[in-house]
């Protein structure tokens, strides 16, 4: 999760006990939103890598494309978050 | 959710719960982001690990567009509320 | 999210500290609600409509597209909404 | 969740949570139907922003549908409680 | 959803009064995941079955179909939760 | 999460909501993978209710390989959390 996404809250103006109930809320989105990242990652590169069932063994190529399926997935997911950033910074500063 | 955007009457219950799901929201909007554009711009037969220049830019457009279709969305919807 | 749809559960029988949270709650889950309908129809008129990625702005296709899309869905789901509470009402009157 | 079914013995945090569970229930329902039949009946060439009279009567007939086989399903399940 | 996925938590290990609602956390995410898989396998189910439009009534085949399909996923699942189970046992036992 | 595995300074808030996201998590695994497997071992046409002896051993090879693809990018990850 990009900590961009989360900027329009604007914590400086609560009360120290709030706060801190903002952060936490904050750090347990963040944590849900990786496990599910986690969990989309996998059945994404699965369902492109894994088609065929005659062993119960990733083959040496399933290995490989899984591999590679999951490094792009990063570096898209940055890129995207990257640009994402930029355009909300974008539409802040028209505010 | 800025602060200066709450309604007045609202109890701290329900301004934490709005401030939740504004976030869960974008969280949201990211993912569907970031799964649609994988879809439409990542060559799926994984024979190298980087992400070409044609995928690059083919990423950024994407991102590009799919902002602004948010965008017009939420006009259409006239909630008077910016969709970021 | 339909009204109807929350109509199972008997407020009036509660507590009026309860019937405060019950509201509260039904509030919560409208407001998260209408978010995940925004969310899920930008990504069903995006990925509908936009299958160009030359330029970096939609093109005049591309937005009236988007726009009949996002206009259909919508009367599409106050259809559903109304069938949907009908059905509803007919199941609750049978109870 | 109508109040007499809620089995004796539970607190009143049970009892909330089962009426949030029940209502993300319906409001997921709702959600699922209005994709699939979307998806079902409503052409996607997007040439003009009305519903045509084929679109809304596919549409009424595949709530119904959709509703028949929730009931189905929730008959299978033998859970004893109303699929709505 | 199969109980041994709950059982890295290590209960026993924790005060009265968090046990007790560690075992509400417990009950109310299995009340969830039930009321999901039960929303989930009936769109499966209809979206494999239903593509007929021309009636309002679910015609013979589409209900003999929906039936076995809602009995083939049930039976699946249980089968998945088998395997998944015996696979967390390992990791488990591995530790 | 293991009661071992939780880093010290957290207060309670933080330790049931870590393990209710850890829950979450492995609901969410397991949906996926049994959605994902019924895709690719089950026939569609649904002439019996039986799953047949090809079905049944496709199954558990999917179950297995879902495993391996889970583990295998819990270690790219490299977040030194085990995946499961």
């Amino acid at each position: 999760m990009d900590k961009s996404m989360l900027q329009g809250a604007d914590l400086d103006s609560l009360p120290e006990e709030d706060k801190k109930r903002m952060a936490t809320m904050i750090d347990q989105l963040q944590i849900r939103d990786s496990l599910r990242m986690y969990n989309s990652l996998v059945e994404s590169c699965f369902s492109d890598c894994v088609d065929s069932f005659t062993r119960k063994a990733l083959t040496k190529q399933e290995d490989t494309c899984v591999r590679r399926c999951a490094e792009k997935f990063l570096k898209h997911s940055m890129r995207v978050g990257m640009r994402f950033g930029e355009l909300n910074q974008g539409a802040a500063t028209q505010d | 959710m800025a602060a200066n955007n709450v309604p007045v009457g609202l109890d701290k219950e329900q301004i934490f719960g709005m401030a939740e799901k504004e976030m869960e929201y974008r969280v949201e909007l990211f993912n569907k982001l970031t799964h649609t554009c994988f879809n439409k711009c990542v060559e799926k037969k994984y024979k190298e690990s980087e992400l070409n220049m044609g995928e690059n830019s083919c990423i950024d457009r994407c991102v590009s567009k799919y902002w602004q279709v948010t965008n017009l969305v939420g006009q259409l919807l006239g909630a008077g509320r910016p969709p970021m």
